[in-house]
């Protein structure tokens, strides 16, 4: 079959410049899919980093005893430091502590003056593993000179859990655009071989194999496919930077100092873009050539 | 050899096409079969080429036996003979070249082979100035001939042909089933099925009469005539002082330009097999 | 009345079909058109029920200038003939009965009146029993008179037909030539090509011979033959001893069992218009 | 004409049934489209209404000065009711108020034990339009017997914009969701079409107007779109509903009841669905069909 070989890689090219009609309704139905799967996994990826930088924002407050001396304030720090799953530590004066509480209380704040600083100096603390907020607590309580640990860890838990769902909900939303997609582009790629069974019927009653039928309809896929991959990573990309610009000013008043860069993610958009669209391609060619290669049965299968 | 031992063939929907056929036809033969519409000529080809399969009997071509052929040899079961169908069936979106050298390619032919044979095929049938033509640039008759040579590229030693010469003039018609008569004298079986009784008076060769799917009549219709007084109009209703079929007249017949000579001698290597 | 003045077809890849054809039918005449494959007389008819358009020349056909008809015309425009199409063109979703029907829902016929005539000119073409068939179940010959059948449909009284026999047996060809002579009778114009030349001479019409994309020949043979010593072998070469055209037999010929004679009266009351 | 309607008709029902394989492509199609549409307008509302929740939250807090009477702090009270755009309006005594202050220092709070409560009487006050946040605000500072307003407009402006963007996002994500589909359902229907060439071109040579071909066609498309749009509103309902039940547990903890009720929404979803579906189906169809209908122009355009 070397001879064949060539051969059957000219006809899969030359389907897909003769066949522009088909060729264009293919690769139109891929490229959608394949811009509404990267968009979704992009705005995701924004999102979880998104739920990162507030997760950053929860912190533990950890009292030094009044008693202690700087020496022992700062060997305190020190421990914390130390810690696994400790980020960062951020030393709070108890000055700078009782401004940070008149400031919360807003306009009300004035009320407060002129009574006595009631709190003690204190370590931001972050941790790195939300999930294991309690297990650094429950550490850091047993330091010396703690007075005693403030933590939020009601917050903590409702954004590990938010971080979780996101997650969740990322994977369901792109695998479901995934199976959609994949439903559509083989409905496709079944009516366009409908539409072609007269060719394979006729390719069938000349002596061809089935997969010397099968080589260049395959091949036509895969061309295709790979066609709507570049094509829908490039669609992507120009979506991607037009949208993150337009939104740098709301992202930033949300606190973020805009979208991920685009650059961190093309390679991995672009691999999966491939694998998909090759796949689509030959796969779906395979499977929806199946029933108008198949041979009748020998005697009697006529008769019921 | 082609033997069928009582062959039915009923369709899906009900109609029984063959009716309890039964035949034999040797190697090296040359056969005519003909018929009324719906008779069931198509079908009986059909049945030879596995694109149908009998509701019940026993077919054996060759040395295949089609009751028991798995559906992995069929490809290769079909290669060993070359089909004119009666629709045509070509390749749309190939042209005419292409159209004919498909059935090389299917074999794994050499290019080169493929571009010999497939030339000289093409010119056989007189089609050389359409070899780039789509199938719907050309006329009935033209398609009908591409559809021959596509039969006659892999210089099968079995030829089956439905009507191949519904679409063309009687004078084309006379070449194309002389060009038969060459591959036959070469060695090749040769079944050819046909309404142009006034062709078959021509020559001195069986055949067979279908009539409602059933073989009414079997044999070289020149030794037949006076043995079989009872069934005349299925052939000899044409019009004209001719009682009862033609002796052979193979010295009449005019052989045109066109290079059959050295059809079986053939360029291309036996194409390639 | 069909009338070409110096029409040429030139197809899109160069070929040319028709080469300064200028010819006149009147209304009630009958036709016939010869030729050998690929001399263009499936362009010629083509371009008769405009499915293409000449590339120079002027058509008329009837009342209907083809040069200036309008896109909108032309469906009213192709109501007025019936066709029987070289490839049958039978629509492969509907059954037998629906094809046929078609031609008569689209002017909008009554669901009786189509039911009636229908049933009576698949009758005629001796389909009664395969009324409830799909195209792909019929054989050749059957779906070529299917095409015949939507032909006659609506009583249309110009009748063009491409080979309208070239599938069916020389029996059933004498049928339905017989059958196209009724309705000529009856003052129906009939143009119809063909390559049985056997069944030209049958019959005493004039004969339009088409060489190359030109006319080379247009008369009636008998008469013709005397006068034209120069281009014999276009018809004649079929074999046998008769060097000229036969002249007519018409009461030779067979009529057979279908009742032809009522068609012109027509079930069906002029197919509803 | 009257005759042939009845046959149109019948035919495209027919349509429908004859052309299984293209019919299910088409309906899978379509379907898919607007479940997606259909999933993203329902994402897109409960988004919304979890904004608004948060929203609800962000309140103004009018703190009555300490020498006003019983009376004159009722009258405060009725008086800011009185003001457009405020929702709700909850008295807060000044203890209740400290030790809402006191939790807010989670366990810090111990350190406040022994201090005189510093803090007066408030109202709680919700606005209905964040838009017109400020102007609410200015109102209620210009009532008597008000001491100080505390009010949290950055947190309100954040909302407002978050708000804002959100809205533009849902109707940017749907539009393009619409226009993907629209895309994909009309290279369907073309590759459709594409394969009935054929018969378009027998009945036009039948003599058949280009209407009496279209019609046909179109009610097929019609069905198919109605049919898409049911099959998918029922599809949406059941997703809807069970992925809604297992977020139960994860909205509550992030402060909401649960997800939108689906019979708020059914019929607008319903609605849109049909439309889309019925509008493909027949424009869809009529487009693509146009191609196979034209007649050739006459004379003279072979020639170039
Ligand atoms: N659509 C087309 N495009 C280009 N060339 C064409 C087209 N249709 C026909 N031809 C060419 O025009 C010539 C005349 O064709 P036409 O179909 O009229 O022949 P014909 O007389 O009907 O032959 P036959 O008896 O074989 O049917 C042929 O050479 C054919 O190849
Ligand atoms: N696929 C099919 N399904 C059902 N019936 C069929 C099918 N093919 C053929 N038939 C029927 O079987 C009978 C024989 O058909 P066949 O095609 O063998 O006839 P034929 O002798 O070739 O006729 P023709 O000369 O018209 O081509 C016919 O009555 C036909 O209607
Ligand atoms: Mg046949
Ligand atoms: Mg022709």
């Amino acid at each position: 079959m070397g001879n064949s070989l060539g051969y059957l890689t000219r006809e899969g090219l030359r389907n897909v410049l003769h066949n522009r009609l088909m060729s264009l309704a293919s690769i139109s139905v891929l490229f959608s899919c394949l811009v509404m799967i990267g968009s979704a996994f992009l705005v995701f990826a924004n999102l979880n980093a998104m739920i990162g930088s507030i997760e950053a924002q929860n912190v533990i407050m950890v009292f030094v005893k009044d008693t202690s001396t700087t020496k022992q304030t700062e060997q305190l720090g020190v421990e914390i430091r130390a810690l696994l799953n400790v980020e960062s530590c951020v030393f709070v004066p108890k000055e700078e502590a009782f401004q940070q509480q008149i400031d919360q209380l807003g306009s009300a704040a004035e009320l407060f003056e002129g009574i006595d600083n009631p709190l003690p100096d204190a370590y931001k603390v972050t941790v790195a593993d939300m999930n294991n907020f309690q297990t650094t607590v429950k550490n850091i309580e047993q330091l010396d000179n703690v007075l005693r640990v403030r933590e939020n860890s009601d917050l903590a838990s409702k954004l590990a859990s938010l971080k979780s769902a996101a997650t969740y909900i990322s994977i369901g939303v792109i695998a479901l655009l995934l199976i959609v997609s994949l439903f559509i582009i083989s409905n496709t790629i079944r009516v366009t071989m409908f539409s072609r069974r007269l060719e394979i019927r006729i390719m069938k009653s000349v002596g061809a194999t089935s997969w010397f039928i099968r080589w260049p309809f395959m091949l036509e896929g895969m061309i295709l496919g790979v066609l709507a991959g570049l094509l829908a990573e490039l669609a992507v990309w120009g979506v991607y930077e037009a949208v993150s610009r337009s939104l740098k000013g709301l992202l930033s008043t949300l606190g973020r100092s805009g979208a991920l860069p685009f650059s961190d993610y093309w390679h991995i958009l672009l691999a999966g873009f491939l694998i998909i669209g090759f796949l689509a391609g030959a796969v779906g060619s395979l499977f929806s050539m199946g029933k108008y290669l198949k041979e009748q049965e020998c005697a009697g299968i006529d008769e019921e | 050899m082609i033997e069928f031992i009582n062959v039915t063939k009923k369709y899906p929907n009900g109609t029984v096409a063959l009716r309890d056929v039964s035949l034999k036809i040797d190697p090296g033969e040359f056969v005519f079969v003909v018929g009324a519409s719906g008779a069931g000529k198509s079908t009986f080809l059909k049945l030879i080429i596995r694109e149908e399969v009998s509701s019940s009997g026993i077919i054996k071509i060759n040395k295949y036996n089609l009751n028991t052929l798995s559906k992995r040899e069929i490809p290769y079961f079909r290669r060993t003979m070359g089909v004119v169908f009666q629709d045509f069936r070509l390749i749309p979106s190939m042209n005419v070249y292409d159209n004919v050298a498909f059935a090389m390619r299917v074999i794994g032919a050499k290019e080169k082979d493929i571009r010999k044979r497939v030339t000289y095929v093409i010119s056989l049938v007189g089609l050389s100035s359409k070899a780039r033509c789509m199938p719907n640039e050309l006329s009935g008759g033209e398609q009908q001939r591409v559809s021959l040579a596509r039969a006659l590229a892999n210089n099968a030693n079995l030829i089956i042909a439905d009507e191949p010469t519904g679409n063309v003039d009687p004078q084309m018609s006379k070449e194309i089933v002389d060009l038969f008569m060459r591959l036959n004298e070469g060695g090749a079986t040769v079944v050819m099925v046909t309404h142009e009784h006034s062709l078959v008076r021509c020559y001195d060769k069986r055949v067979i009469i279908l009539e409602n799917g059933s073989v009414v009549s079997d044999g070289i219709p020149a030794r037949l005539a006076p043995s079989e007084p009872a069934k005349p109009p299925a052939v000899e209703e044409t019009p004209g002082p001719h009682p009862k079929p033609y002796l052979p007249r193979r010295q009449g017949t005019e052989i045109t330009d066109i290079p059959v000579a050295d059809l079986l001698a053939g360029s291309g290597k036996d194409g390639g097999r």
